[in-house]
């Protein structure tokens, strides 16, 4: 005893489609608009990140580092020295710990605003979505004073900088947060509470904690979700423990906790935060201190191996890095967050509407280079 | 009930707000334009100094440029760079330190370092470098540089060379003839020894 | 009106010929060139202001005619026209596994739908070219014209993304006729008449003639008149058939070229007439805001110009503010809120005329 | 091929003005494809943001290749995407041009030695007209290249005969 | 009456022409070559799987037979609201019996749900964590 | 110039209609109405009745027509079988329906049609309007039970089972 | 064409094709539409009556009502289509007709 339901469909969202954020393929089965199965197919971009690793030594890892997740490249480069300075057990001066975490809350802003406009294209809204990538490109100029590359910066080195940061940043930084501020409150007025997108988001694509917990979720898609985890709290890595910041999560404040509505809400706040921690970091910068005092001469890490983990706007990267004690890495493994949080779409996207799943997936916010590495 | 019509109502006031917004953004759009008219108008290169005696320069990322006169082919730069997108290749100086008229070849670098070897070939392809400068950091005489470097002056920082030929975009910056000068001098050095 | 004006005019410079019915084929089609003409004109207008308001709403400065030799102009006025030529000049593909016939069919429909809705559209005193008894009737039908071409355009692409949107913008055409339509039959119940001329000069005497002040319902049955329109023209937000985030370029995902443009042109031309039905119904068509002020006929092309301009610059500007709805929110708002709401406006405005009216 | 495609003398002049027209009208509004791939992608949309602002130059973004002129491969072509490319790239409506943007599509880039899944150079599988270095080019790059490719559309001779 | 509608019938053949012309002008000037992958279906760079032409869902057509009737019903307001001032208050009454019997139509569709696009079962979504987050939830 | 337009749209609408019920292809049938429909509106012109015209615009080609094509697309798989259909009987139905248009031809040929010449209307609507307001104005409300019931049970037939 | 016969004509060619239609075609849908060629020459006539009657309106309001009957009749025949072809997975009329569940 049948009713009609449409014959289901197979329908191949991407690899090339405006709204896969790069070369995903999800393969949909839908019924009429309901999706009722999404299957991610990766590989499209898989670029031999872990292969080059073993083929290069260990400063030439960092740039390959930079173009696995290229929308937070900083913070990339940030958990690769960490990873590093920990299994060589270097202290790096306060200077470079503070430019380090200046440069990586700009990075986690830009990533931010670049997600929050994004999130607005794929629901419709243009305008917001070019704001955004106005003020990012204000941020990408800091970062061009400061290394000379717009998006993918090779910036921090194992044991350093690559280059101190210029004269006049702290100012022209201070200036562009005054700027700034203003400009999210913008954003936030003509999205965040726009009925239409929350009328969009809100109640859709519901991710409970324990969900999003077992799926090793993390990052703001976690905090939206209720769970109050962050690296930089948690487990503080650098000198995040010097800061004050809060760690915004999902209040369900539209809809249910752990919706999309919370998801983009929660990164909106945590531009804010991260405003407040450049603030603080700026201000309390040493002025002296050489960027280049432990780089080492050689890099030549003794034979171990180490795991270590950082928080990057997409949530907590791992690096794996196991040494022979050549000057060439036996393995470095990566554990990225994007990809877990591709791994839920289909626990949390199956039975929306097609509209639904390309708003889901974007508000995971992925990055493909990342998940495929 | 209520619920329905508090609905149409914040619909309709967060909409009107959001149209406001952007009718500001219309009408300051002579304030408020971003865009730069390109091909006339660019971004300010911004100038800075990194700490080298060298003073102010310009650290953006642009095309590699390699001062032969200067280079003496140790191939730390080759060596450093994670693409091997350099190559190298050198040949022994017949007069260690002097200059070779008949290759345009000159012997002392800038800094005074006397040069044991011609360096033969010396492309950049431009199409595989992943623009990380590494490259510029371990030369010791600092003659190849990507961000206007410290002889920034000598030479202009284009990033824009695109082109519609992609082998123009290998840059082979051994002088002219040089090799086949070497084999020259080298056959004649080897007849003279005969 | 002008087919009239225009044979009348013929007879007496040929009076030999008097009543022939070539002439009667001339007086009709010299204003449909004219027409044609005019609507070349304004979609060239109306794309460049569209690109240019949202830039400057997105803080960018849009064309600017850059380029090998200045291409498209001061301040890339033509690039509407180069937009226009590049997209007849260039190739026309119909995928192997498409419906042949109606592939080719829609594009057709749907011109013909935008514009013989044209012809009914009052462009001031004298200027319109048939100027009907059920003129605002004649509007609403040739309108659903739209959806069959739309249905067909997705359907024979054999694409699931056309299909999609052929799907999705019929079902919301169909839709929002019915609450447009309801809005068009109070003001219908106001100006007693089908005929557009005879509600626009229903509404002569001022601002306050007009019948959106009317009484105090009308400023809602404009609204919603208003929004069901932008559904029925595929405007943001609800554009969900030629969502470029999600399903590609919706029905024309397999258009190229030549058939393409006449999905775009018609589009707009639609917009134009929409506006133009608004503000005949609504706003006072050619009649001046001030009684006895820039009251020629002259004055009332400019005023019926301006008022439908501003309602098409509102389209934009709505267009680029706000997301997109969902499809079953685009339903929701139809049946659930615009045609209840709609439905009591009609009650409310009887009982007023009837109360009001003894 | 059109009716009248490479069917007239190289000296006719009315012939040489509609070339101008066509070749005007194309290089004027080339409307290109949206395919980002990976990173240069991001700065491909960082040149649509009001900085820079491509549309100024006539580039607007098409999402469907039957609409688009210009493909902008911007990214890493891995083996499994070349088959799309290609096939994306056949599915474009003629006359078409390719732009190789970066490194990655314009010879495989930072992967070109170890990358085995990397396609060395995306002219493998299709044409490419400009090449625009750079890891990721800067937008003002692209905009150079794009400028560039317009050039040499307006020397394009679509009706006259070739000679061979 | 004739001249009115007769110029509808020469206009829909100026648009007719109105769309020739220009791809008389394709197919004159513009290039064509037709290759068997370019006149295949575009999905996104994949291989398509399966016909579009599958039966689509049933919303559709609820959606467009709520339409048809209601269609119907705006085609009778019109000539109402034509005469409502002649009538004034008879007409008044007449046409609130049957718009009433109408709006009748409209709440049973309603309260049935026939209106909803898509009568949604999931809250978290369709996956195998459903069951379990649905049971804490209550 | 009527003349001819006058039968160039009855030739279409016939032509139409024939091949309406001859097509093979299902949807080529109901596009074929679409033009029978068409032909029809424009034949009403013929008669003054501009409004009827309307409504056959609005309602046919807006609504039954787009109906049938959502149901042709509903009921078929259309991937496999294209839409086709036979027809039976062929020789059966030409045999009736042409005897029936012989017999009806007959009858209309050989009956004296009450006939008076009349100016055309200024407004159909207006007395359209009049008319169903006061002399039938039982079918009006009629109709409105009509379309409560076809409402109310094409909804139920249609429903989906939850 | 100022003539009564010839709209006559018409409509009863266009009603032997609505009839040959519904006799010969098995697909449900297709014998729907013969329904509405039937139809529309019905409502032909009702105008073409009232046209010569003297512009008598009553026609038209025939006409009309014919419309709205047709519509009611399009709705509730397509659901029933749509219901059969829900229980027998086939539109064709006879063999709907013949088979039982
Ligand atoms: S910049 Fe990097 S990739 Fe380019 S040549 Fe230098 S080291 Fe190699
Ligand atoms: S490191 Fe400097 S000196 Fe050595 S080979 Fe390279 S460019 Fe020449
Ligand atoms: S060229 Fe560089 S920036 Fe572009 S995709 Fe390749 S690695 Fe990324």
């Amino acid at each position: 005893m049948g009713v009609v339901h449409g014959e289901e469909m197979v329908l191949n969202i991407g690899p090339q489609h405006p709204a896969t954020h790069g070369v995903l393929r999800l393969q949909v089965r839908t019924d009429g608009e309901v999706v009722s199965q999404i299957t991610p197919y990766m590989g499209y971009l898989h670029r031999c990140f872990e292969k080059h690793s073993e083929n290069v030594t260990y400063e030439q890892v960092i740039p390959f580092t930079d173009r696995c997740d290229y929308l937070s490249s900083m913070s990339m480069n940030f958990g690769y020295v960490v990873a590093m300075e920990k299994l060589m057990d270097i202290k790096v001066n306060n200077r470079v710990e503070h430019i380090r975490v200046v440069m990586a809350e700009l990075q986690r802003i830009a990533s931010h605003l670049l997600c929050t406009g994004v999130f607005g294209l794929d629901l419709g809204a243009f305008t917001p979505f070019l704001w955004a990538l106005r003020d990012r490109e204000r941020i990408l100029d800091l970062f061009e004073l400061t290394c000379g590359a717009r998006l993918l910066y090779n910036y921090m080195w194992v044991g350093g900088l690559s280059h101190d940061i210029p004269t006049g940043f702290v100012e022209s930084t201070f200036e562009f947060l005054d700027y700034f501020e203003p400009k999210v409150d913008e954003l936030e007025n003509i999205l965040a509470h726009n009925k239409i997108l929350v009328e969009r988001s809100a109640d859709i694509g519901v991710m409970p904690k324990d969900v999003a917990i077992s799926y090793g979720v993390t990052g703001p898609n976690l905090r939206a979700s209720g769970v109050k985890w962050d690296l930089r709290k948690n487990d503080p890595y650098s000198i995040y423990d010097k800061f004050d910041f809060d760690v915004p999560i999902g209040e369900g404040k539209k809809g249910t906790v752990g919706d999309c509505w919370d998801r983009f809400y929660v990164r909106i706040i945590e531009i804010r935060e991260s405003v407040k921690i450049i603030r603080q970091a700026l201000a309390s910068m040493p002025k002296d201190g050489d960027v280049h005092q432990s780089l080492p001469k050689k890099l030549r890490p003794p034979k171990g191996s180490i795991y270590a983990r950082t928080e990057t706007p997409r949530g907590d990267l791992g690096y794996y890095i196991e040494s022979d004690g050549s000057p060439i890495p036996y393995r470095v493994k990566m554990r990225s967050p994007a990809f877990t949080a591709l791994s839920v779409l289909d626990e949390i996207g199956a039975g929306w509407l097609l509209s639904d799943v390309l708003a889901i997936l974007g508000s995971l916010d992925i990055v493909l280079g990342e998940i495929d590495r | 009930m209520i619920k329905y019509f508090t609905d149409i109502f914040t619909a309709v006031s967060t909409i009107t707000g959001g149209m406001f917004i952007t009718l500001t953004h219309l009408i300051g759009a002579k304030k408020g334009i971003a865009t730069l008219q390109y091909p006339e108008e660019r971004w300010p290169r911004p100038e800075r100094g990194i700490g080298f005696e060298h003073g102010r320069y310009n650290v953006i990322r642009s095309r590699l440029h390699v001062d032969m006169d200067d280079c003496i082919g140790c191939l730390k730069c080759e060596r450093a760079c994670p693409v091997d997108c350099i190559k190298i290749e050198t040949e022994k100086s017949p007069d260690r330190g002097n200059d070779l008229k008949d290759i345009n070849h000159r012997g002392i670098t800038s800094n005074g370092t006397k040069k044991a070897l011609v360096v033969t070939r010396f492309d950049i392809d431009m199409t595989e470098c992943c623009y990380c400068n590494l490259c510029t950091y371990p030369c010791p005489e600092e003659c190849i540089f990507m961000t206007g470097g410290p002889n920034g002056k000598k030479h202009p920082i284009d990033y824009e060379f695109s082109e519609p030929d992609r082998s123009d975009l290998i840059y082979r910056f051994a002088k002219p003839g040089t090799k086949e000068g070497m084999e020259k001098i080298m056959n004649e050095k080897s007849q003279v020894e005969a | 009106m002008t087919v009239d004006f225009i044979f009348d005019g013929l007879n007496q410079l040929f009076p030999e010929f008097a009543g022939n019915d070539i002439f009667l084929i001339i007086a009709m089609l010299l204003p449909v060139a004219a027409l044609l003409g005019f609507i070349t004109v304004y979609g060239f207008g109306v794309i460049y202001s569209e690109i240019k308001v949202s830039s400057f709403i997105q803080d960018k400065t849009g064309p600017m005619g850059q380029g090998p030799g200045l291409h498209a102009g001061k301040w890339g006025l033509l690039q509407p026209v180069a937009d226009g030529i590049k997209l007849f000049i260039k190739e026309d593909i119909i995928p192997a596994s498409a419906d042949k016939p109606l592939f080719i069919l829609a594009p057709f429909l749907i011109f013909i739908g935008a514009l013989t809705s044209f012809i009914a559209v009052p462009f001031g005193e004298k200027i319109i070219i048939t100027d009907m008894n059920i003129g605002i009737f004649y509007i609403i039908g040739v309108g659903s014209l739209a959806v069959i071409a739309l249905i067909l355009a997705g359907w024979s692409s054999n694409n699931k993304w056309a299909l999609f949107g052929g799907m999705r913008s019929a079902a919301q055409i169909i839709s929002y006729e019915i609450p447009a339509g309801i809005s068009l039959v109070v003001v219908i119940m106001i100006a007693s008449s089908l005929n557009m001329q005879e509600i626009i000069a229903y509404q002569a005497g001022g601002l306050f003639n007009w019948i959106i002040f009317d009484n105090p319902f009308m400023p809602i049955v404009f609204i919603i008149f208003f929004i069901s329109v932008l559904a029925e023209t595929n405007r943001t937000p609800f554009d969900l058939p030629e969502s470029e985030s999600e399903l590609v370029a919706g029905f024309v995902t397999e258009y190229s070229g030549t058939r393409y443009a006449i999905f775009f042109l018609s589009e707009y031309a639609n917009m134009f007439v929409v506006s133009a039905v608004a503000a005949t119904a609504f706003l006072g068509g050619w009649q001046s805001p001030f009684s006895n002020f820039l009251n020629s006929p002259a004055w009332g092309v400019f005023w019926m110009m301006s008022k439908t301009f501003f309602l098409i610059f509102v389209m934009i500007w709505v267009r680029w503010t706000v997301p997109r709805l969902r499809v079953d929110q685009l339903m929701h708002l139809c049946w659930k809120v615009f045609i209840p709401i709609g439905l009591f406006n009609v009650f409310a405005v009887a009982i007023w005329i009837v109360v009001r009216g003894s | 091929m059109g009716l009248l495609t490479n069917k007239f003398q190289e000296d006719n002049v009315i012939v040489e003005k509609l070339e101008k027209l066509l070749n005007w009208s194309r290089s004027t509004s080339p409307w290109f494809f949206q395919f980002g791939t990976a990173c240069c992608a991001i700065e491909m949309m960082a040149a649509a943001a009001p900085r820079h602002d491509i549309k100024r130059i006539g580039f607007i973004p098409r999402s469907s290749p039957r609409q688009a002129d210009v493909m902008i491969v911007a990214g890493t072509v891995t083996m499994k995407m070349a088959i799309r490319v290609k096939k994306l790239y056949e599915q474009m409506a003629d006359p078409k041009y390719v732009v190789a943007m970066g490194s990655c599509a314009t010879s495989g880039g930072p992967y070109w030695q170890h990358g085995y899944h990397v396609l060395k150079g995306v002219d493998i599988v299709i044409p490419v007209d400009v090449y625009v270095p750079g890891c990721p080019p800067r937008p003002e790059s692209l905009i150079e290249g794009l400028l560039k490719l317009e050039e040499q559309i307006l020397e394009d001779r679509p009706l006259t005969r070739k000679m061979t | 009456m004739y001249r009115d509608f007769g110029t509808v019938f020469f206009t829909s053949i100026v648009a007719i022409i109105f769309v020739i012309v220009p791809l008389v002008i394709a197919w004159l000037v513009a290039p064509s070559n037709k290759t068997k992958e370019k006149l295949e279906t575009y999905e996104c760079g994949e291989v398509v799987e399966g016909s579009a032409w599958l039966q689509f869902n049933i919303r559709f057509y609820v959606i467009a037979l709520i339409f048809l009737i209601f269609d119907v019903e705006v085609v009778f307001l019109f000539p109402w609201a034509v005469v409502f001032k002649e009538l004034g208050l008879l007409a008044l009454i007449e046409m609130g019996i049957f718009l009433l019997i109408l709006v009748v139509g409209l709440a049973y569709v309603w309260v049935k749900s026939d209106l909803d696009w898509v009568k949604r079962r999931v809250r978290y979504g369709a996956g195998r964590y459903s069951k379990i987050a649905m049971d804490q939830d209550k | 110039m009527a003349e001819m337009l006058f039968w160039l749209i009855a030739a279409l609408t016939i032509a139409s209609a024939a091949m309406v019920v001859l097509n093979n292809q299902l949807l080529y049938s109901a596009i074929a109405l679409l033009f029978t429909l068409f032909g029809v509106a424009g034949l009403y012109i013929y008669l003054w009745a501009d409004f009827i015209a309307g409504v056959q615009l609005l309602v046919y080609i807006g609504g039954i027509n787009v109906l049938i094509i959502f149901g042709i697309m509903l009921t078929n798989r259309i991937s496999s079988i294209r839409l086709s259909q036979t027809n039976v009987q062929q020789g059966v139905g030409g045999v009736v329906s042409f005897w029936l248009l012989i017999l009806v031809s007959m009858v209309i040929t050989k009956t004296p049609w009450y006939q008076t010449t009349s100016a055309e209307p200024s407004s159909t609507v207006r007395e359209v309007g009049t008319l169903l307001m006061t002399k039938y104005i039982l079918p009006f409300e009629a109709i409105s039970l009509l379309l409560l019931g076809a409402l109310i049970g094409a909804a139920l037939l249609s429903r989906e089972a939850s | 064409m100022d003539q009564l016969n010839n709209y006559l004509f018409i409509s009863a060619i266009l009603f032997s094709l609505g009839v040959f239609g519904v006799m010969t075609r098995r697909n449900g849908i297709a014998v729907l539409m013969g329904v509405e060629l039937i139809l529309n020459s019905a409502n032909l006539n009702f105008v073409a009556f009232s046209r010569f009657g003297g512009m008598n309106l009553d026609g038209h309001i025939f006409g009309l009502i014919v419309i709205v009957l047709a519509a009611a009749e399009a709705a509730v025949a397509l659901a029933i289509v749509i219901n059969i072809y829900n229980n027998l997975n086939t539109i064709n009329v006879d063999e709907a007709s013949t088979m039982k569940e």
